[in-house]
Parts: C-alpha cells; structure tokens; sequence
C-alpha cells in the first residue's frame, strides 16, 4: 500500500532540489473517478499529489512529450531532470526508452510505486454511473476496492474492477527507481496469454473475421500512437508524405496496415501498460496484437523488453540459432 | 450540383524560368488555361494567390507573381521545398497542372495611386510583391516614387535577377539588395534586410511599405519601419500559412479569427497588431 | 408547431415505412458502443443510448470523401465524383448532436451571397430529414443547457421524439418534417393537453437532472485578454495529443486534403484532421506557427469560444460531453472555461 | 474460367538471391513468372513493412529471399531479417492472413535449381488459396 503522507513528502524533498524541473505525479480529476496528471513545480504543488488504484495512466509518456521548441536569442535549454512517479509498467516503459537512447538515465528522477494492479476507468464507470462528485478508492488486504458514494461503502471483489491488463502483469514492481515507496509486491500467479492463445488456434478466416470487423470500425484518430510511452518517432511512418506508407483516407486496407504497423513497431518494445486500448475512442482490443507479439517474441528470442537498460533492442540483435523453422 | 470548389481547371506550363539554381532552387513558371474561356477572363489583382495541382502528389497555394496587366496566362515562382514543388520542379514545358483560384485578399492598388512605395522581401518573399511591382511598372505614371529593398542568402539566392538590374538602369526604380555573408565581388550591402532598410532611412512621407519574407524578417522589418516613423496604416504584408482547402473551410491557416486563405494574405500592420494567434 | 403522438408499439412500422422510400439512419449498438449507421431493419435501432460514441456529424461531413477523381499522364482529365443522391431521414439523432449541425452551416454553406459553399456537406445536409429524440436522462457530462438548449429542444431538428412512457410525444418542426409524416398520418394520433404535459414535465426533470454548467458569459471578451495566459501551458502539460476530443467532437471541422493515386488515376479526397497534430500547421519549410501543444490546445478552446462567436456569432460546443467523457488526462473544457472566468488578468 | 495466377512480390538481395535467381535464368531453369522480382542491397534492408504495402498494392504473395546464415555480404544482415520477418509473418497470421503468403528462403547465388523450387513451391500455394483480397486496396473513390 503506498503511504501518501510518504508520497507527497518525498517528492516534496525531491522538487526542492536544485536539479530538478518538475515531478510528474497524479492529483484528483475534476469529477467522479477521474484522475488527472498533475505537474509539482514547486514543494507546494506536491501537496495535490495523490495514488489510488485509480491512477492508471501511464505517466512515462510525459518523459517523451516533453517538447524541444526552438530557444529563443539568450535563452538557455533548461538542462535540469524530470521526476516522474512510476508504476511498474510505467518504469519498464522508461527502461526501454533509455534503452533506445531515447533519454538519459540522468535527466529523470523516477519514484517507484510497487503496483498492486489499476482499476479500468471503463468498467467502474459501468459499474457506478454518473458520478459528479469525486470519489475515493482504497483496496483492501482481501483484495477488494473500497468505494465510498455519498456516505455508502461498496465492497467490490477486486477481479471486476481490474484492468485486463494488470490481470496478466508480470512486473509489478519497477525495476528502476530512485526512490521506492513501500514493500515491493509479490507477482500472483497470471493468466497470462490464455486470450491470445485461444484466438490463434483458430482458423484463418475467423481470425479475420474478428480483426477486420475490429479495423473496419478504426476511425485512424492515431490516439493509440499518442497516448502510447514508446511511440515517440519525431516523424511517424504514417505520417510522412513522401513516400507515403499508408493513405490517409478510412478504409479497411488502410487501417488494417496502420493497425499492422502500429502493433509490429511495438515488437519487442511493448511493455503491456494498456494505454492504447483504455484511450481507443472505439474500443479495439489492441493489447491483443501487442500481446501476441510479445509472446512470440518471448517464445522464439527469449526477449522482454524494459527490463534492462543495458540490453540491445529486439531487432537490433541476433541469436545465430533464431528459430528458421518458416524459411523455405 | 452546385460548383464544386475543390476541383481545379486545368492550366499548361508553357515556360518555366530558373531563377535560383542549388538547394533553395526556385522556378517562375509560366501557365495557362486549357479552357480558352478561362483563359480570356481569368482576372486577378496583385496579392492573390492561387492554388496548384499536381494530380496524384497533392496540391499548393503559391502566390501569382505575374503582374494582372498580363494577360492569358499567369506565373508563380516557386521555391523547391516540400513534396508539391519537388514535384513541380520536375515538371517540363507541356505539362498539366491544376490551378484554382484566385484566392484571398489583394494590394490596394487603386488606393495607393500617387503615393511612394517601398517593397521590402526577403528570398522567395519577393514573389508576391513582384506581381504588384510589375503592375505599378506598367502603370509607372500611376505611382510616385518605387523603391526596393531585397536581401537574401547569397548572391546565388537572389531572385528576379536580371529584372532588378533592368529596373534600376530604366525604368527609375531604387533597388538596393543585400546578403546575408560578405562574398567576393559584391559591392552591395552586407547584413540582413531590416539592418539595410536602417541604413537606407527611408522617408515615411506618403509612403506605403510593403514587407514579406520569412516570418522573422517581417517581424524586425515592421519594428524598424515603426522606428523610422512608419504609420501603422501604412505597412503592409502578405502572410503565408499552411493551407488545404483555401475557402476557409480547413482550418489550419487562422491568425485568431482570421483564415489567411480568405481574409488575408494581405495585412496592414493595422489589423495584424491586432491579431493575436499563432504566426 | 403541430403535435402528434405515437404509441411506441408502432415505432417499427414506421421505421419500415420511412426505410422503404428514404435511406434510414439510426443508432445501433456494436462493441459496447452506438454509432449511427444504415438501418436496413428496424429491430436494429438501439434506442436505449444516451450519446453516440461519434457524433452523427459523420454523416453529413463524412470522415473520407471524393472531391474529385482524375486521370493523370498523358491525357489529363478532372471528373466529378459521383454523389449519393439519396434522401436521408436521420433518426434518433439527439437535440445536442442535432445543434452541431447547425452550428457547422455557416462554415460549409457560407455566411453570405458570394461565399464559397461545400457541395458535399450542402448537398448531405438539404437532402437529410432529421427525426430528434429527447434525453429522458442525461449523462454526467451533459450541459447543453448551458447553450440556451434543452435536452428536449426543437430547434434544430424537423421532427421530435420524445419518450413520455407509453407513447412518444412529436413535435413536428418543420415542413419537411410535415412532409415526412404526411404519408403515415394512420401510425399517429393527435396530442391531448395531457401528453403535453407530461411532455413538458419530462422536459423539465431532464433539464433538473443536468448537473454540470459552463458559465459562458463574458467568455469572448475574457479569452481576448488571456491569450498569453499560463493557463495554456498549465492544461497542455498534461494533453497527450491524442487528438480524441476533436475527432468525436460534433462541430469540429477541420480537414485534410490528399491525393490518392494509382499509375494512371485517382482522386482527391479529404480525411479528418485534427489541430492537436503537430503536423496539422506545418510548413514545408519546417516552421510550425503551432510548434507546442500549449499552441494546439489554445487554439482549440479559442477556436470554440472566441473565433466561432466572432465570426459566426455562436459558440462552437454543443454541451454533448463527448470530450469530457474520452479524454484520457481528464482534460474537462467545463473546468477550463470556469478557470477563464477566474483568471486574473 | 482462366486459371488464378497470383502476382508474388520477390524482394531478393543483390548479392546471393537475386544472384540464384539470375543463375536459373542463365541456366534455362523453367519456373513459374509470377514471381516480380525487387532487388535490394541485402534482405536486411527489407522494411517489413513492405509486405503489408505490396499485399495492399495488388500481390498475392510476397517472397523474401537472403544469404544462406553465415554468408551475409554486410556478416548480419539476413540473421536480422530473419527475426523481423519472424514476427511480422506471425502477426500477419495472427490476424488472418495466411502464412502461405509471406514466405523467406535462403537462396544462394550457386543455387539456381532451389531458386526455381522455391518459386514453384510459393506460386503453387498461392494458387490453391486464391487470390488475396483481404487487406487489398480498392482503388475505387
């Protein structure tokens, strides 16, 4: 459990050091169950800062958004550190970054949260519609949320309410951090895969059956891409003009190949926060392509990704015994 | 079907000129209209723009840099840069083109009669003004005094070379070009535009300037203007934005309020001061 | 105004009526969301939504459309696409989404003798009869009554619904609205004083269980002062970019255009964009007049409460929610404009 | 009704495939033409991208053709190929294209009769699964 007194005083101390910029943490949001990112410039600033199992936007995109705009005559970059709060999807997504020499280890400070799993915002938003005011939630020791609404408490076994993905994490806790709050959590036993695998064995036609009713309905807002911590291209491929990759017009090839590419520029560098499903305006299980990947690639190269920051990239490598059963 | 205003005609390219030669390569190519109707009538004043085609590549808006006192054809001069002008770049002689328009907003023309001018562009910024210096040329009597102001990287770079040149030995036209870097052989001015305008210390008296470049010439040749005792009524200058549509429809080319495709490109500093947006 | 009703049993054969001579549009639920599609079979129509995940503008500025087709090469031709010519009834479309129609007209019908027309939006929009429906209840994130709207309004629609239990109540708006109904007068019967009020009354709790409002007042004159605001850069610091509340967004309009071509053919054809891209501005030179999103998300709130009403004298929000509801950094344009109200300048 | 003959899109490397494939001509090795050949430099420059494009543009099939391991011009091209068509071939199965479309083939420059096989092999299963319509552009506007 994290202790928020502890949260708010660490970072306080932190954003009080002279190197660091600002700490990217979570506040409340402006009703229901919303949560927002939340930006301490200032010791002050950090007495907003909360953590519930709410918070499940993954924070590491900040790490990368952080925009490089032109300076201006006399105007010097300000080379000081980003402190961000980490779950451990979020540190992972960090690692890989790091590992890609998207940044520097030491430009970021990183408060470790070991994570016990995070409520999908969809589904407790089902469950209690149209909340206006703000609410609280706590799990307790017997895995169940503690929800308060107007003075009732509602018990909820914590299985309804838990992201799909959190259900099948197997890095809870951060594997990097400077500062780590609270007792790392023991990894429970997952289910992981079991979605994937039962897709695959199906016939081909099926398979397609499913996905192209799935990318017929993309409407290519590329949300998936933005909300995403490792997409972080500075000119994505979908984007450029000359050549173009893929037309811009809504059709199923397009958005097929964009959904292709999407998923396979993730290979070997998802590392499984959800992000692109939970903001997908319509609700195309993304983290199904991502996972499949992710398995295949672990099954063939024996490869996670955001674990080390000193390992090489997927494709960057190779093992001379990779499997070649497919080669002709 | 009402007039569907995304739809081009169709123009020949039937000259195209080198201006400018290397990496900021610019072109003045000369077109006309396949329809002889369109041909006779298209009419445009100084300032307008004009959308072109390439089928298949996409589309542009460029400034008409010929002069309205041209007829049957007009001219854009184009710097190659983006994926539309490398494309029309490679163009040759006989090849169609699409060309809607004109678009926007032009140079007041009739209500400048009888006053001094002074046109201040930088590297392909010249192009708009040309169309209107070319007008008052063929009006000469029309206008007071013409002067030009120009800069751009290197000699290399200069546009509308050898019209300068003409305007300045005939036709009583002030030219005073400049470049960024000392070079061998120059014996105009060094430094950049808004420092030349400085040291030129034109008079404001009855004068209408009229400024375009990149944007941050515009920005310190309007500050120097203002200095030199430039009304703000009396300075002008034509803007360029990212632009698809052109019938302010789009909406990526505002200035707050204001859509460059249709309220513009023209602008006194007047009414840009005003206008607080993204430029 | 004329005032009928229809007992609810009797919905389906006038859908099949209205199916068999116009093209029907409706909400239908798929994946967990609604989305107005083409409805071939009444028993489809999911009536039992409250706001469609994207707004019916898709309908009318659809998200990829034709401008024009070509052959290049030698021999270069431009053709007119060829237009569905059909006539179209929407129904079920919500007072709020039906609001944005109106509020994107002047962008693509012209404000004034001589303005450029969209013939694609023009042409979608005259042929389209719209049959509202009634919020019964509000969502969360509603506020339409904040525009001087009503989730029971008919001021943008030609017909209508609303639910009063049994029955629905319909308003018939306008003449093509009468013109509609004029064929199946049998499914319906007059209104009694009674239905009308239950009407009113079911009007009336709705607008009752609106809870949140934007205070809109003085708005354009406070934006004019705040464009250099930290407010901008305070909301952009948490944007992602995603682009998610313009793409949902009933009144947002912007576009892109491309060509798309194969070796001797192809078209023009205009997508969907969104002023949260970097790329949206961009020049060809590499300058970007919106280089941050600081630039981007100030000129979305700007775009909505300053130009629109500068140039069109409305608002360009609806109160629908949508961006509310799907912004993944709770980016909430209620809060944003209340901190406008407050901010010191 | 004519019989399908797919379009197969050969991305074969300069120095070994494209080699094998020139060998079997000059040897007057008959194989089927569906095969399109694109040379690339090596088969690790082969954006796996590139299938999904040429599946979209109008080929049946894509056959990607390296150095036999070990023989890379450039030492390591064709192992880091190999991994990315891995995954790209797995995913595109994944989503219900089969896999009788996207093949790889070690080809050397020596070996003009397995150049043939190969082709004969890819362009008879292409064949029995028909043309590839699925992510196909349509081109109509």
């Amino acid at each position: 459990m994290v202790d928020l007194k502890n949260l708010i005083e660490i970072t306080k101390k932190i954003i009080s050091r002279e190197d660091v910029k600002y700490i990217v943490g979570y506040k409340k949001g402006t009703y229901g169950f919303q949560i927002m990112p939340a930006f301490a410039y200032t010791p002050e600033d950090a007495e907003e800062f909360i953590y519930s199992p709410l918070c499940s936007k993954n924070l590491a995109v900040y790490t990368i958004l952080e925009e490089k705009l032109p300076l201006k005559r006399g105007e010097e970059e300000d080379k000081r550190k980003i402190g961000v709060v980490v779950k451990g999807c979020d540190s992972r997504a960090v690692v890989q970054i790091i590992q890609e020499k998207g940044l520097k280890r030491e430009d970021l400070v990183l408060i470790g949260i070991p994570c016990r799993g995070v409520i999908e915002p969809k589904k407790i938003e089902k469950m209690f519609p149209n909340q206006t005011d703000l609410i609280e939630v706590i799990e307790n020791d017997n895995s169940e949320y503690i929800i308060n609404i107007g003075g009732k408490t509602h018990k909820v076994p914590k299985n309804e309410l838990l992201s799909d993905v959190c259900k099948s994490c197997e890095f809870p806790n951060p594997p990097l951090y400077d500062v780590l709050l609270g007792e790392e959590v023991e990894i429970t036993e997952t289910e992981e895969f079991s979605k994937i695998n039962e897709l695959d064995e199906k016939p081909t036609e099926d398979k397609w059956e499913y996905w192209k009713e799935h990318f017929e309905r993309c409407i290519r807002c590329y949300a998936c891409r933005e909300a995403c911590p490792l997409c972080y291209c500075k000119e994505c491929m979908a984007d450029t003009l000359n050549p173009q990759w893929i037309r811009r017009s809504v059709n199923l090839s397009e958005n097929t190949a964009w959904n292709i590419m999407r998923a396979y520029h993730l290979a070997g560098r998802c590392i499984s926060c959800g992000e692109c499903e939970r903001v997908c305006p319509v609700n195309i299980p993304l983290m199904e392509l991502n996972k499949k990947i992710e398995r295949d690639v672990k099954k063939m190269f024996d490869y996670t990704s955001g674990l080390d920051e000193e390992e090489k990239p997927l494709f960057g490598m190779f093992k001379p015994d990779d499997p070649e059963d497919f080669i002709l | 079907m009402t007039k569907n205003p995304y739809q081009p005609m169709l123009a020949t390219v039937i000259a195209i000129k080198e201006e400018v030669g290397g990496n900021r390569a610019i072109k003045t190519f000369k077109l006309e209209f396949q329809d002889e109707k369109v041909k006779e009538n298209f009419n445009f004043l100084p300032g307008q723009t004009i959308m072109i085609s390439l089928f298949g590549i996409g589309e542009s808006m460029f400034a008409i840099s010929s002069s309205p006192t041209e007829k049957r054809y007009i001219e854009v001069s184009v710097m190659k840069l983006g994926k539309v002008t490398n494309a029309l770049h490679e163009m040759s002689v006989g090849d169609t083109v699409g060309a809607r328009g004109p678009y926007g907003n032009h140079f007041d023309i009739e209500g400048w009669k009888k006053k001094n001018l002074l046109f201040i562009g930088g590297g392909i910024g010249q192009a708009p003004l040309r169309s209107l210096l070319n007008y008052c040329l063929d009006n000469r009597n029309e206008y007071d005094n013409l002067e030009v102001i120009y800069g751009a990287r290197t000699s290399e770079d200069i546009c509308f070379k050898e019209k300068f040149d003409e305007m300045q030995k005939q036709q009583d036209v002030d030219v005073h070009l400049s470049i960024d870097v000392q070079e061998e052989g120059w014996n105009h001015f060094v430094g950049f535009v808004p420092a030349n305008l400085q040291r030129l210390n034109p008079s404001p008296e009855n004068t209408i300037a009229i400024t375009c470049g990149p944007p941050i010439m515009i920005k310190f040749v309007i500050q120097n203007l203002l200095e030199l005792g430039f009304k703000e009524n009396q300075i002008y200058t034509t803007l360029e934005m990212r632009m698809k549509c052109g019938i302010g429809i789009c909406g990526r080319c505002n200035i707050g309020n204001v859509y460059v495709c249709k309220d513009g490109p023209v602008f006194s500093y007047d009414q840009l001061k005003d206008l607080e947006g993204d430029m | 105004m004329e005032n009928l009703v229809l007992s609810k049993e009797k919905l389906p054969e006038m859908l099949t009526e209205i199916a068999s001579k116009y093209a029907l549009f409706g909400p239908i639920e798929e994946n967990g969301f609604t989305s107005f599609k083409h409805i071939n079979n009444s028993q489809e129509i999911n009536l039992d939504y409250l706001l469609t995940r994207i707004s019916p503008k898709s309908l009318i500025f659809q998200q990829t459309e034709t401008l024009f087709t070509f052959n290049k090469g030698k021999e270069v031709k431009v053709n007119t696409p060829k237009t569905d010519e059909a006539k179209r009834v929407i129904f079920g479309i919500r007072p709020c989404d039906a609001r944005g129609y109106s509020i994107l007209d002047p962008v693509f019908e012209g404000k004034k003798e001589g303005d450029y027309k969209d013939p694609f939006y023009t042409k979608k929009r005259n042929r389209s009869t719209l049959i509202g429906l009634s919020c019964n209840k509000p969502d969360l994130n509603c506020f339409c009554t904040s525009f001087d709207d009503s989730p029971a309004s008919a001021k943008n629609v030609d017909i209508l619904f609303t639910d009063i239990g049994e029955k629905y109540f319909v308003d018939i708006v306008t003449e093509k609205g009468k013109e509609l109904i004029e064929n199946l007068s049998k499914l319906f019967s007059k209104a009694s004083e009674e239905n009308r009020e239950v009407r009113e009354k079911v009007e009336q709790d709705a607008i009752n269980a609106i809870t949140r409002h934007m205070n809109t007042e003085g708005v354009v004159k406070k934006l004019d002062k705040m464009f250099n605001h930290d407010l901008w850069q305070k909301t952009a610091m948490r944007c992602v970019g995603c682009g998610i509340c313009t793409f949902l967004c009933p009144t947002c309009h912007c576009f892109d255009m491309q060509d798309e071509a194969i070796l001797k053919e192809g078209a023009r054809i205009r997508v969907w964009d969104s002023c949260m891209y970097p790329e949206y501005t961009m020049h060809a030179s590499g300058h970007n007049p919106r280089p941050a999103r600081m630039n981007r998300v100030r000129n979305r709130i700007y775009h909505k409460f300053s130009y629109f009403p500068k140039n069109d004298k409305i608002f360009a929000c609806t109160g629908c929610g949508r961006c509310i509801d799907y912004c993944p950094v709770n980016i909430d344009i209620i809060d944003i404009i209340a901190k406008v109200k407050e901010a010191k300048t | 009704m004519e019989e399908f003959e797919p379009n197969i899109i050969g991305f074969l490397c300069n120095w070994c495939s494209y080699a094998g494939a020139d060998l079997a001509g000059t040897s007057r090795i008959q194989y089927p033409p569906n095969v399109k050949i694109i040379k690339v430099m090596c088969s690790g420059r082969i954006n796996p991208m590139y299938v999904v494009n040429a599946l979209q543009q109008g080929a049946d099939g894509v056959l990607i053709g390296g150095c036999h391991p070990g023989d890379c011009h450039y030492s390591r091209g064709n192992y880091l190929a190999r991994r990315r068509i891995a995954v790209m071939k797995r995913l595109l199965e994944y989503i219900g294209i089969e896999p009788e479309r996207v093949r790889m083939t070690w080809v050397s420059a020596a070996e003009g009769r397995k150049f043939a096989e190969v082709v004969e092999e890819v362009t008879e299963d292409i064949k029995k699964i028909g043309p590839m319509k699925k992510i196909r552009r349509e081109n109509v506007w």
